[in-house]
């Protein structure tokens, strides 16, 4: 607890409070998840530095995506992702959740997850090791406290175009969109772009 | 008398040919009506389990080979001398109009493998209560795990031309 | 000359409202709350007075006489300020339902009997309205037809037995005293033997518990609540079975007099200990069994034979606390109860008639006033501070501890807690949890059943807030009976050996909710979202299917089931069923031909003739 | 003097609470051979969950944490605080009974509206446990009140100042070693932590509870571990004459649960009322019994 860190304390402490109270939606979304239980418990301890699993996404402020994202858990993550009380950061681990990695030309996976929600930083490796989580984590400080995590942020202004890829690869979604005023123009254009690439292969009703 | 299984299949059974697969299987090749009398001849033999049904993809040979792995644990000796502990049913299809009998009446366990056939093969099973998708999300007019089913292709139209997000202002 | 208007008005009352009924459904109605009103009214202004008014002559030789004190009093009002708020409930409620003249011209009716039971001034006038009051309550808990009518024959035969027993007390007083009238058989009471006191007390006790649904003898007392219209069952648990405990304070502490009832029964087992344990037991085990009800009017109909312990347990401990704790509670559950019945018939009157607790669901939505008075009731009958369920408990508990008996306190305390577990059951399965799709457009509940229920609110508050105003009057009845007063203060109890003090609670309360709210408020402020936005691991909220109430405390269920099996109803069937034998095998006698009845004569001639000759014992 | 108690107590208490929350994420910490967060955690916690912006599910959702967390202040001015009791003249242990329940319930009401399955089972646990040790509880302060003749927690205190600490004297030691037992589950510890399982019911009744929510839970949490140890503390230990003692025998107390903490797996709802009902009631009834026949 050096000076300067405690002249951020009293400068902005909610920033402070949010770098280190991580609370991690415990939601295994790929097959990364095998290194959060290392990461949490005795041998690499992630508790030190404020980050602790949460059983509700209503509790979390951090959301680990780890590993490739299947099209049906896609429809979990966003639904997670739109329950998680703001500010919020999503953290992408491996190639899989950048460009596909080596489902690159699966017809069941998502091939850049940031088409359809934002994410805040990525970490490489397949699958990253526990000291590389902490990197991550430490990362994340830092662009907390440049204000560049803000990923909720570009949710909410560009909702209507998330929304709107969403609903092109997962078909019509059973729960009404999170910021009805943000979709209100952007519905009419998104559903236009949704109808032809539907000509092509129709989305299944959930 | 205990025959050597080969024997008696080949004898209660006119069009199927049984050779004697690796480490003592059996392979049994049936043509597309006589599978459930087959299955339902070998379960009373002894093969109570039904491990597994598959599907093969001969694109050249224009056929859909449905495999069916049956194996049986009763301790007494069942098959030939050492005994064959499991047994390949197979049967080809069209790949045209690939509809077979469904093997519920005998396996009830066949019902989600058949599910899966059905939805990654197009393969029909008649008799099945609820031939509904199992694990994709979307509508395919080549079931994807055809050979004709080009996956990069797919993967252009459906996922590359979803847009990135723009940043606006 | 007052008493007798105010009987008058209540029975013709009743009688002009079924003519009326005949005319217009509208006039009879408005007419009906008149007659209540002004029955109210009369009997409020009857406080402080006690006057005594013979108002027919000639029965028997004896006069019928009427009498109010600070004990009949009390009785009345509540009796005449709950029929007031239940005739106009019904107005909603009964919209629509065929036979409502008659139901009308019954509740009338019933309320008059009450009233006149609490007001009459000798034992043969009592027994009479008593009478009056019994089958008009069977007539109208059948009203509904079906299994109400064998749950109102349950009924009939079980206060028929209680008022057998009574009419024998009568007699044998009379028979002893000469008079019937209060303060003469006081007087020869005083003057009798332990044994004799004793006989009397269970003769009148029988009649008395039965009305009450005391332990042994509670056994008509859930079906018959559940099968009765919900106007009707807000008075029968309010009130009518409060009728019991009047007649137990009338009968021990003004006729058999306080000394003598303490000192009664034998040296270690005094009698009203033995009726202290039967109250324990009343709160103990319908307690558990009101947990695991699922029918909303069971579940109040069990809980209400538990609420009867405790004013028993109060009564029966007879220090100057416990009776003033027992009478307070009396009022108290009345009115809480009478809330919560009125709570049960809402819902049931916008749903169709749907009251079971494992189809209901997230009515707070769509019934909001009513889940905010239902809290109140559930707050009530738990005894949360600031409510008047919980002063009386409080008097219950103190006097239970002071004095020496810590178990009957365990039993009181521990029943409070299965209290909190059924009444949150009642507010979780039926306002709480996801709104079905069917009750998606229901609208609220009319004005005509929210006013009842606002005012019984506003009166459990007030009272819990302001318990003096209470405890004053049932302090000058302790001082009638004859013990010492309570030194009340408006807003509790200021005694030497711990005190109780609402408004301090109130206060803390208030303070402590605006200090965290402000805090609350300081952060920063969500949205607000509708049931189908909640955590569902992922997926999206299934419409319908996402209700936890069925079973709702199924754990507890497991471990306590075994012993909660009713044994004294399942008693009383077997005793039924083996009535109905021993009646059929009488019927054999009537064998249908002359010849056997011939013999049956000739037989009973040569037995009398044989009797008369050999045997002669006088 | 009085009136500065009203106002500082429920702070101290906060500040106590919330040293004890941090002190036992430390100590489970190590006791798991990690370093474990460092010990003003919870605070960092409430400030980071004050920020937060959270959904709700309707004005029943806000007001029934609000009162929960009010009931607990309410508690809090009732308990003596080593020597000054700011609201001792108002109704004693029956009120601090009764106020103590106030606390699930409006965490029950809040929940319920939540209309969420998770939070209904959560609260229909957090019912039968309470019920659980309600049993032995009741029977434990009735020994008590029996004991010391009166309904009044101060008094209770002063008594033992005398004659000793309740925990010794001969009848009181069952109801001490039966108080010990059902400890944990007073405080929500470890074996009886089924009411807010993660795992099981997305952590019980508060699963759909966000940001400030979230903070007024913790807040209420780390209270009600200090009324939990501080009832034990004045009713058997015999209180203090000023703060820091009492605040010393409480962190002694605590650490000694947070050990049990440590060592147990969770238990089944009905498992935990099983123990409970047994061995702890029976100590409990033995020390009632002593007390109510020979024990002056």
């Amino acid at each position: 607890m050096d000076r300067n860190e405690l002249m951020k304390w009293i400068k902005a402490p909610a920033k402070m409070a949010h770098k280190y109270s991580l609370n991690a939606v415990y939601f295994c979304t790929g097959c990364g998840i095998i290194e959060v239980p290392p990461t949490i418990t005795s041998r690499w301890d992630a508790e030190r530095f404020g980050v602790v699993p949460s059983a509700t996404p209503r509790h979390a402020n951090l959301f680990l995506i780890t590993g490739y994202v299947s099209v049906k858990t896609l429809r979990a993550i966003i639904r997670t992702y739109e329950q998680m009380p703001e500010p919020k950061y999503t953290v992408g681990f491996g190639s899989c959740t950048i460009n596909g990695g080596m489902y690159w030309d699966s017809y069941n996976t998502i091939k850049r997850l940031d088409k359809y929600i934002p994410i805040d930083g990525y970490i490489a490796g397949c699958m990253p090791r526990p000291e590389a989580i902490f990197v991550a984590v430490t990362h994340l400080w830092t662009l907390i406290d440049k204000d560049m995590a803000d990923g909720y942020k570009r949710y909410r202004k560009n909702y209507a175009a998330y929304r709107a890829n969403q609903e092109m690869v997962l078909g019509k979604l059973e729960w009404p969109p999170l910021f009805p005023k943000e979709t209100g123009t952007g519905t009419a254009d998104g559903a236009a772009m949704a109808m032809d690439v539907a000509s092509h292969t129709t989305g299944r009703t959930g | 008398m205990n025959l050597p299984l080969a024997i008696r299949l080949g004898s209660t059974f006119q069009s199927i040919d049984v050779e004697s697969g690796s480490s003592g299987r059996l392979v049994v090749q049936v043509p597309g009506e006589s599978v459930v009398p087959v299955l339902t001849f070998l379960k009373e033999e002894g093969y109570g389990y039904l491990q597994l049904v598959s599907c093969v993809d001969w694109i050249d040979r224009g056929a859909l080979q449905l495999v069916y792995l049956l194996s049986c644990y009763t301790e007494d000796e069942i098959g030939g001398e050492e005994g064959s502990q499991e047994v390949f049913v197979k049967t080809n299809v069209p790949r045209g109009r690939a509809s077979v009998p469904s093997a519920i009446g005998v396996y009830e366990i066949a019902e989600p493998y058949e599910r899966e056939i059905h939805e990654l093969y197009g393969v029909h099973f008649e008799g099945h209560p609820r031939l509904t998708p199992l694990f994709l999300e979307r509508d395919y007019e080549i079931p994807p795990f055809r050979k004709d089913f080009d996956t990069k292709q797919y993967v252009a139209d459906v996922f590359d031309s979803v847009p990135p997000v723009k940043e606006e202002g | 000359m007052i008493l007798g208007l105010l009987l008058t008005v209540a029975f013709g009352g009743a009688l002009l409202t079924y003519l009326l009924g005949k005319v217009s459904s509208k006039l009879r109605d408005w007419f009906a709350v008149l007659v209540s009103l002004a029955l109210v009214a009369l009997v409020v202004s009857l406080y402080g007075k006690t006057l005594s008014f013979p108002f027919y002559e000639g029965f028997l030789g004896m006069p019928l006489t009427l009498r109010v004190d600070g004990l009949s009093w009390l009785f009345a009002v509540s009796a005449s300020a709950i029929g007031l708020l239940s005739v106009v409930f019904s107005l909603g409620y009964m919209k629509g339902k065929d036979r409502t003249s008659f139901y009308y011209s019954m509740l009338l009716l019933v309320n008059a009997a009450m009233l006149g039971v609490v007001l009459s001034g000798d034992l043969l006038a009592l027994f009479v309205f008593w009478e009056i009051m019994s089958w008009s309550t069977f007539l109208l808990i059948s009203y509904n037809g079906g299994p109400a009518l064998t749950a109102g024959m349950k009924y009939f035969v079980m206060s028929f037995v209680g008022s057998l027993a009574m009419l024998a007390g009568v007699l044998t007083l009379h028979g002893s005293f000469g008079t019937l009238e209060f303060g003469g058989v006081a007087a020869g009471m005083s003057s009798a033997s332990p044994g004799y006191v004793l006989a009397i007390l269970v003769l009148f006790g029988v009649a008395f518990w039965t009305k009450n649904a005391i332990w042994p003898f509670h056994a008509w007392l859930p079906p018959a609540h559940s099968e009765a219209p919900s106007p009707f069952s807000a008075v029968l648990s309010g009130i009518l079975i409060k009728m019991g405990v009047y007649g137990f304070l009338l009968l021990s502490f003004v006729l058999v007099g306080l000394k003598s009832f303490v000192s009664l029964g034998g040296g270690s087992v005094p009698f009203h200990t033995v009726l202290s344990v039967v109250g324990a037991i009343t709160i103990l085990l319908p307690t558990f069994i009101a947990i695991f009800q699922t029918d909303a009017k069971r579940l109040l109909a069990w809980s209400t034979v538990a609420q009867a312990g405790y004013i028993i347990l109060g009564i029966s401990f007879a220090t100057s606390l416990s009776v003033a704790g027992g009478v307070l509670h009396f009022l108290s559950h009345a009115v809480f109860k009478a809330l919560l019945f009125m709570v049960v018939g809402a819902v049931e009157y916008r749903t169709g008639g749907v009251r079971d607790l494992d189809s209901l669901g997230g009515l707070i939505k769509r019934m909001p006033v009513t889940f905010v008075v239902a809290v109140i009731g559930v707050c009530g009958l738990i005894g949360v501070p600031l409510t008047n369920g919980f002063v009386s408990k409080w008097l219950i508990y103190k006097t239970l501890i002071l004095e020496r008996s810590p178990f009957l306190a365990f039993a009181a305390l521990f029943g409070t807690w299965g209290t909190i577990l059924y009444g949150y059951k009642f507010l979780h399965n039926i306002f709480l949890g996801q709104l079905p799709q069917r009750y998606e457009d229901m609208e609220r509940a009319p004005f005509s059943m929210v006013l009842p229920m606002t005012i019984l609110s506003v009166v459990v508050v007030l009272f819990g807030v302001l318990p003096g105003i209470p405890l004053s009057v049932v302090d000058t009845i302790g001082v009638s009976f004859g013990f010492e007063s309570l030194d009340v203060s408006l807003w509790g109890l200021a005694s030497d050996s711990g005190a109780l003090n609402t408004v301090n609670i109130l206060v803390a309360v208030l303070v402590g909710f605006v200090v965290v709210w402000s805090v609350f408020r300081s952060g920063a402020r969500g949205a607000r979202v509708d049931q189908s936005d909640s955590y569902a691991a992922g997926a999206a909220v299934p419409t319908d299917r996402y209700q936890y109430s069925v079973r709702f405390y199924a754990p507890l269920r497991g471990m306590v089931a075994p012993y909660l099996k009713d044994l004294v109803d399942s008693f009383y069937v077997r005793l039924a069923g083996w009535v109905g034998g021993l009646g059929d095998g009488l019927r054999r006698v009537y064998t249908g031909y002359v010849g056997d009845y011939v013999m049956y004569i000739v037989l009973f001639l040569a037995a009398l003739i044989f009797i008369q000759t050999t045997w002669s014992p006088w | 003097m009085r009136v500065l108690w009203f106002i500082l107590s429920p702070l101290i208490a906060l500040a106590v609470g919330l040293f004890f929350l941090g002190l036992s994420r430390r100590i489970m910490a190590r006791i798991h051979w990690r370093y474990g967060p460092p010990l003003y955690q919870p605070l960092i916690d409430i400030l980071r969950q004050f920020t937060q912006k959270s959904v709700s599910h309707g004005r029943l959702f806000d007001i029934g944490i609000v009162l929960s967390l009010a009931g607990s202040i309410v508690l809090i001015e009732f308990l003596p605080f080593g020597g000054v009791c700011p609201m001792s003249s108002s109704g004693g242990m029956l009120v601090i009974l009764y106020v103590m329940l106030l606390m699930p319930l409006g965490v029950a009401l809040s929940g319920g509206e939540a209309a969420n399955p998770n939070t209904s089972i959560g609260i229909s646990r957090n019912l039968i446990l309470a019920m659980g040790y309600e049993l032995p509880l009741l029977l434990v302060l009735l020994a008590l009140m029996t004991r010391y003749e009166t309904i009044s927690i101060v008094e209770i205190v002063s008594a033992q100042r005398e004659a000793g600490p309740a925990f010794v004297s001969f009848p009181l030691v069952l109801s001490g070693v039966a108080y010990l037992l059902i400890l944990p589950a007073v405080l929500g510890v470890r074996p009886f932590e089924v009411v807010q399982a993660p795992q099981e019911i997305a952590s019980g009744p508060v699963a759909e509870y966000g940001g400030p929510y979230l903070a007024l839970v913790t807040i209420q949490h780390a209270l009600s571990l200090f009324i939990g140890t501080s009832l034990f503390v004045n009713l058997l230990w015999g209180g203090a004459s000023n703060p820091v003692v009492l605040i010393l025998k409480m962190l002694v107390v605590f650490v000694l649960v947070l050990f049990v903490n440590a060592s147990f797996p969770r238990l089944r709802v009905e498992q935990a009322v099983r123990y409970l009902w047994r061995w702890p009631s029976l100590a409990a009834l033995a020390g009632l019994i002593l007390v109510a026949t020979i024990g002056r």
